[in-house]
């Protein structure tokens, strides 16, 4: 669990500008509303348990107050629809250069990631996690390849729904480093509550090393148990669905499993990435995520542990 | 008991047509529900429409107009008959009332006779794409509903020959007349969006 | 109403008795239907058996002609045959079931038997001129996943398990392609 | 009609025992077990859709109490996913289409009668025909919970996910059509109360006379004819699409999912109100009584409810924020929402006035009011914030909303709906319920409401989505979610007090009298219970609360009705003056024979369209029954031209 400890994933925690300018709006309407609340209810209160004076209060004086009420609401809600606009324009404005643009693609009940570049070979595709570099803006698409996901990291900006066929674009900045969860916030089906991805907001070097790594085939080591691990892998069923550069597995129905150890989570954000959740994945997934769609494998245990040293080796 | 002040109403009539009739509300509430089942689906198209830059779909050839055009021009006069019972019904003729609604019925069902030819002239089925999904629940709807009269007309045919008429059946019978002029009318609407709507280019306009 | 009455009441007899035969038959046929069966078990035949292209299999273990599909008439387990349908690109052969390189999979009749237990063999097997071998690849539940979608294809399945049409591009279903 | 017709009497003598034998003789009840399938009395049929709706709740109410025992603790194993999904499904599809509309329906299909002075419904066997259609809606629904069918794509069913493909088997066709049966019933429904309030008021009730709550039924109603149009469509396509392959959300042939969220919303948005109207009009009643002085602002009032009506369908996109909208578009809907609580503020400004102006009456009833406030006001104004595109963003699918409407459902629906039947239950059955049982009872919901549902504002800042089944440990939300379970809990309690009260008052509360809370109002004039023809004689209105002009048996009424069959009294549109008297048929089985062949159509299309022809067939002699008329009708030859 230590894995996992140290991210954050709050609305009012914000990291970025985006959700900067969202917080206080949200900050502005908190304190309006609040006062609004406790008029009412004063009001309400007064006028159950005030002296009754005599003669009653004319209806007039009623009549004075409730307009004079109704024109503070329009000029409060007008207040408050203009402060909106100027927020959707703040989230709106593009004033930048040189972003990062990564395609996110929902998948029941996992995220396909594809840093693009205007050179195909620089392109990186990976799964469930993104780094990005603190201080630049990035570009997030949004797409499906099933159902109607919805991609929100709340630390940064706002959330953006992903549809088949459709491509919606955000964009949002880290100012502070840090890991930022996310979760699908559209429901997706049955795995809807395990749809999580780690955000991770670094220094732009690190950033651009990590890049590097991830643009690299698989580079294990090259034991002799990582070699046998790696020969279990390539003639089990895993490279119908996975893909490993490098090695044959080529199949695209499931995450890319190239870098899979410098991964922090497993399952789209279910579990640590340790060697013995990932044996259990492996080995009866659908206990830990029913319903997902990865069949249950069956690895004598003498072979488990290449396999697994293989996996772990995938840096 | 004794009351101050009482209003004797023992005198007005136990019946009246039109607009004073709750009857006649409550058919207008209907054909208001239809209308707005037709709007939405009608807003549908439109929305659907403007996904594409063609339409129809290149791959479907639009519709033939003659027969659903001589169609249009059957249920249009259909009316006249109908129209012209009402009258009768208003003076209380039922026999000749009756005559003018057997005769709507006659069209009627000419309308739903030429109506299955128009379905089998679509070349394209529900199931084709989104385009042909639109139209055959359209014009399906349109059809429900055209049923859906004539087998009242005829109901109330039954009811006028037998001879069991009253106040009732009367403002029944010209309410029917009035669902029938609907169902006309909304065929106009479907007629011109369905097959006029779609050769009209904006160059045009 | 009074001179109605018994006859009403005989009547509402007759179609309370009906709904509740209704009832159970639709109770029977639903629960095969509807089950969704998540834990199954993993591919029994090996792990890493080398990929057979031919039916020549001497010794091995073969399923038992005429053994029971599981996944027969269940909604879910023909969704999911779907699914498996393209991620295990049995379509880049059989196109939507249509037919390409491979036979076409909307006949009632296949050239290997059309029963579920032949497909499953075909499926596991492999067959010459291309069809290759799944066995040990894909878990048995799989492959009868999609065994019930192949067959749901040609319509032997129960329509009201077989579902209307495909979200995807270009995944014409049966009713489409007749 | 002239007026020569019509002639006033200055003290007239009434047999009112002759007048009481001849109308309980003509509008007597149907009896034995056939009977209850020929009932087409208003009051019988509108408390079965309280009854039958709060079955419901209680069934909505228990799937709630699983859900949140689920996520009571993180991790929990105590539900499976796929049980989760269907609990919650059915949860929201159980509240908003088998509760809270036809509770409000009921309560209208119940009161308006009574409030506006006439004997039953416009249409009473369209009126049966109705609520058989919302019975066999739920039994359809939960039957097929107990066939393994429950539906489990959410109470909006988003295309893809509720599509052929993603959502096999018949569990969504389940759903949408039970959709088609509820929402037939609500259309039925709305027929029945426009008609009803424009033909059937009695004389002298002209438009500034109508009381409040009738208004916002008038209103509802018309929302519902402009509304339910549009689910049913989109149900309707969405079954096309799973069963003979129709393409409306099909992105690959043209088809679009988002198509979906727009004709679903044009409805959903209209249903909130749907549900609301109603319960402002009933804390108007409310308010006016236990103030004890006239509304302050009627025509501001009934103004409000109308606009209320009108922006309520310009709103339908603020649901699809995050779908990816043009900027602009998402203005003119941030705007729009905000517009909307211009009116609804008024309608506060207006009770307030009314409690500052009178000399309020701390009733059980009044503290339902006072809860509504508490409640209503919170989620109305975390519903202004939800407007902003910006903020949504961030809190759209998450607890937050999950708060916010249950702040608006509950507080601005059920509050006011316990508060009316606590209120109406003398006129219902004859006794008071126990104040003090009452008075605990509210303070119980007031508490547990807020301490389930007020920590979810909080969760859903803190990134927890709606609809999941769990949620991890070191997520931070472990103990707001236990305090909402706790909450829960609270609520259940709460709720079981409410109907003890009400079944131990049915059977031995005290008499009430006529007009036990000295109400202004019609309904109070006739007696407790009310007789199956609410009015011995109709009474004749000359102001808004009659009751407070004059003694109830002060007030001047209508003679020369037949007692010998049902007969009403039709008066004109605008200023209600009589204009012929009309018959409403009696007792008869042909809407539920109607009923059973429109239930097998829709059941049996939900498997092959075909049974939907079939049921059209199977439809046709009932209905040729239901208005084949008999031969006593007296012919009359010739109608006189409308003018």
């Amino acid at each position: 669990m230590i894995a996992l400890a140290g991210f954050t994933q709050s609305a009012v925690n914000p990291a970025g500008p985006q959700s900067a300018h969202i917080y206080h709006l949200w900050h502005l309407y908190l304190w309006i509303c609040v006062a609004v609340w406790v008029l009412v209810i004063a009001f309400l209160i007064a006028g159950l348990t005030r002296r009754r004076p005599q003669p009653q209060t004319p209806d007039t004086k009623l009549r004075r107050s409730v307009i004079t009420a109704t024109a503070i609401t329009i000029g409060i809600l007008f207040f408050m629809l203009v402060a909106s606009i100027q927020t959707g324009n703040a989230l709106a404005t593009r004033s930048f250069t040189k972003p990062v643009s990564i395609e996110i693609t929902g998948h029941q009940w996992w995220w396909e990631v594809h840093y693009q570049f205007s050179q195909p070979d620089q392109e990186v595709v990976t799964a469930n996690e993104i780094h990005i570099p603190v201080g630049r803006a990035v570009i997030l698409k949004a797409t499906s390849q099933d159902v109607i996901h919805s991609v929100w990291i709340p630390n940064l900006d706002g959330k953006i729904d992903a549809i088949p066929e459709h491509v919606n674009t955000i964009w949002l900045r880290a100012d502070k480093p840090g890991i930022y969860r996310r979760q699908c916030a559209e429901f997706c089906g049955m795995q809807h509550a395990h749809m999580a991805m780690l955000v991770f907001a670094e220094p732009e070097p690190k950033f651009e090393r990590w890049l590097a790594d991830q643009r690299s085939g698989a580079r294990s080591s090259a034991g002799a148990v990582v070699m046998r691990g790696r020969q279990i892998f390539e003639n089990a069923p895993c490279l119908l669905c996975h893909t490993i550069r490098g090695t044959g597995a080529a199949g695209t129905t499931g995450p890319d499993l190239t870098h899979l150890a410098s991964r922090t989570t497993l399952a789209a954000g279910t579990m640590p990435n340790t060697p013995g959740n990932l044996a259990g994945w492996i080995t009866d997934s659908q206990r830990i995520k029913p319903g997902n769609n990865m069949p249950p494998i069956n690895v004598p245990s003498e072979d488990l542990q290449p396999l697994l040293s293989f996996l772990e080796s995938l840096r | 008991m004794t009351v101050e002040r009482a209003l004797d109403v023992s005198n007005l009539p136990d019946a009246a047509p039109g607009t004073r009739a709750p009857v006649w509300w409550g058919q207008i509430g209907m054909m208001l529900i239809e209308t707005v089942v037709f709007a939405i689906i009608i807003a549908s198209y439109f929305y659907i429409r403007l996904g594409f830059s063609v339409w129809p779909p290149p791959d479907i050839a639009p519709p033939e107009l003659w027969w659903p055009t001589a169609n249009l021009i059957l249920i249009l006069l259909s009316c006249i008959p109908m129209f012209i019972g009402g009258k009768a019904i208003d003076e209380g003729r039922i026999g000749t009332a009756a005559f003018w609604l057997g005769l709507n019925i006659i069209m009627a069902l000419g309308f739903l006779a030429i109506r299955i030819i128009e379905f089998n002239l679509f070349n394209f089925k529900w199931s084709t794409d989104v385009y042909g999904s639109l139209i055959w629940i359209l014009v399906g709807l349109h059809t429900m509903h055209a049923i859906a009269d004539t087998t009242e007309s005829i109901v109330l045919f039954g009811i006028m020959v037998s001879g069991r008429m009253g106040a009732k059946q009367q403002i029944a019978a010209k309410l029917d007349g009035i669902y029938w002029y609907w169902v006309a009318a909304m065929w106009v609407v479907l007629y011109i969006l369905i097959y006029i709507y779609p050769s009209i280019r904006l160059g045009m306009l | 109403m009074v001179r109605s009455t018994g006859i009403m009441k005989r009547v509402t007899k007759g179609v309370l008795a009906c709904a509740s035969v209704l009832v159970l038959a639709t109770l029977a046929s639903s629960c095969k239907r509807e089950s969704r069966t998540l834990r199954n078990e993993p591919p029994q035949r090996g792990l890493y058996d080398a990929a057979r292209e031919s039916t020549n299999e001497p010794g091995g273990k073969l399923p038992k002609i005429g053994m029971p599909s599981p996944a027969e008439g269940n909604a879910y387990a023909i969704s999911q045959g779907q699914r498996l349908f393209d991620w295990y690109n049995c379509s880049g052969c059989h196109a939507q079931g249509g037919g390409g390189m491979g036979p076409p999979l909307m006949d009632r009749r296949f050239t290997y038997g059309s029963q579920p237990a032949n497909i499953y063999d075909t499926i596991v097997r492999g067959r010459p001129n291309g069809m290759p071998t799944w066995g040990g690849r894909i878990p048995e539940f799989q492959v009868w996943q999609l065994v019930a979608y192949v067959r749901s294809l040609s319509g032997s399945e129960p329509s009201a398990a077989t579902p209307g049409r495909s979200d995807g591009l270009e995944k014409k279903t049966r009713a489409q392609l007749q | 009609m002239s007026a020569d017709l019509l002639s006033t009497i200055d003290q007239y003598e009434i047999d009112e025992a002759a007048a009481k034998r001849d109308l309980e003789n003509s509008w007597r009840a149907p009896g034995g077990f056939i009977g209850w399938f020929q009932e087409v009395n208003h009051k019988a049929i509108g408390l079965r859709y309280i009854v039958t709706a709060f079955i419901f709740l209680i069934a909505g109410g228990i799937e709630a109490l699983l859900m949140r025992y689920q996520l009571a603790i993180p991790d929990h194993r105590f539900l499976n996913p796929n049980l989760y999904n269907e609990i919650f499904t059915i949860h929201g599809s159980t509240m908003m289409f088998l509760f809270a509309v036809p509770v409000m329906e009921g309560m209208g299909i119940y009161l308006v009668p009574l409030m506006i002075g006439t004997r039953n419904v416009a249409f009473p066997r369209l009126n049966a025909y109705g609520y058989y259609m919302f019975l066999f809606g739920g039994i359809f629904l939960y039957a097929g919970i107990f066939l393994n069918m429950a539906p489990d794509a959410g109470w909006f069913a988003y295309t893809p996910l509720s599509g052929p493909q993603f959502s096999p088997g018949k569990r969504l066709d389940f759903w949408a059509q039970m959709i088609t049966f509820t929402e037939l019933s609500a259309l039925v429904v709305a027929i029945e109360i426009i008609v009803t309030v424009i033909k059937l008021r009695g004389p002298g009730m002209s438009l500034d006379r109508i009381p409040i709550f009738v208004w916002a039924m008038l209103v509802q109603s018309f929302m519902v004819v402009f509304a339910m149009p549009a689910v049913m469509d989109a149900s309707g396509m969405l079954m096309m699409d799973r069963t003979i392959g129709t393409h409306f959300f099909n992105p690959a042939e043209g088809g679009d999912p988002l198509l979906w969220q727009h004709t679903f919303w044009f409805f959903g948005h209209p249903e909130v109100y749907i549900i609301f109207i109603p319960g402002t009009g009933m804390v108007a009643e409310l308010v006016t009584v236990f103030s004890r002085r006239p509304i302050f602002g009627y025509t501001a009032i009934v103004l409000s409810i109308i606009s209320t009506g009108f922006i309520g369908f310009g709103l339908w996109v603020h649901h699809m924020f995050a779908t990816g909208l043009p900027q602009l578009g998402e203005s003119f809907f941030t705007a729009a929402s905000l517009l909307i609580t211009i009116p609804t503020g008024v309608q506060f400004f207006c009770w307030l006035a009314t409690m500052w102006g009178g000399r309020p009456k701390l009733t059980v009833p009044f503290w339902y009011v006072i809860s509504f406030f508490i409640i209503f006001v919170a989620g109305g104004l975390s519903g202004v914030m939800i407007a902003s595109v910006p903020f949504d963003i961030q809190v759209h699918d998450t607890f937050f909303i999950v708060a916010h409407f249950h702040y608006v459902l509950i507080g601005g629906a059920v509050f006011p709906l316990l508060g009316a039947i606590y209120y109406w239950f003398p006129k219902m059955t004859g006794r008071l319920q126990d104040d003090r049982l009452g008075l605990i009872t509210c303070w119980i919901l007031l508490i547990g409401f807020n301490l389930t549902f007020f920590p979810m504002h909080w969760l859903g800042l803190h990134g927890m989505p709606r609809r999941v089944y769990a949620y991890s440990a070191n997520s931070g939300w472990a103990s707001m979610n236990a305090l909402a379970s706790i909450g829960a809990v609270v609520i259940a309690v709460g709720g079981i007090l409410y109907l003890v009260n009400i079944f131990r008052s049915k059977r031995d509360g005290g008499f009430s009298g006529p007009n036990p809370w000295q109400a202004g109002t019609l309904e109070w004039m006739t007696d407790s219970p009310a007789p199956r023809y609410n009015f011995l004689h109709i009474p004749i209105v000359s102001g808004r609360e009659p009751l407070w002009e004059r003694p109830s048996d002060e007030i001047p009424l209508v003679i020369g009705l037949r007692t010998d069959r049902r007969e009403v009294l039709v008066t004109r549109t605008l200023e209600a003056s009589p204009d012929h008297r009309y018959v409403l048929p009696g007792p008869t089985i042909w809407p539920f024979w109607v009923a059973v062949g429109t239930g097998i159509g829709f059941t049996g299309s939900v498997f092959n369209m075909w049974w939907f022809v079939l049921g059209g067939f199977i439809c046709f002699v009932p209905f040729v029954g239901w208005f084949w008329p008999h031969r006593n009708i007296n012919f009359v030859p010739k109608m006189e031209k409308p003018k």
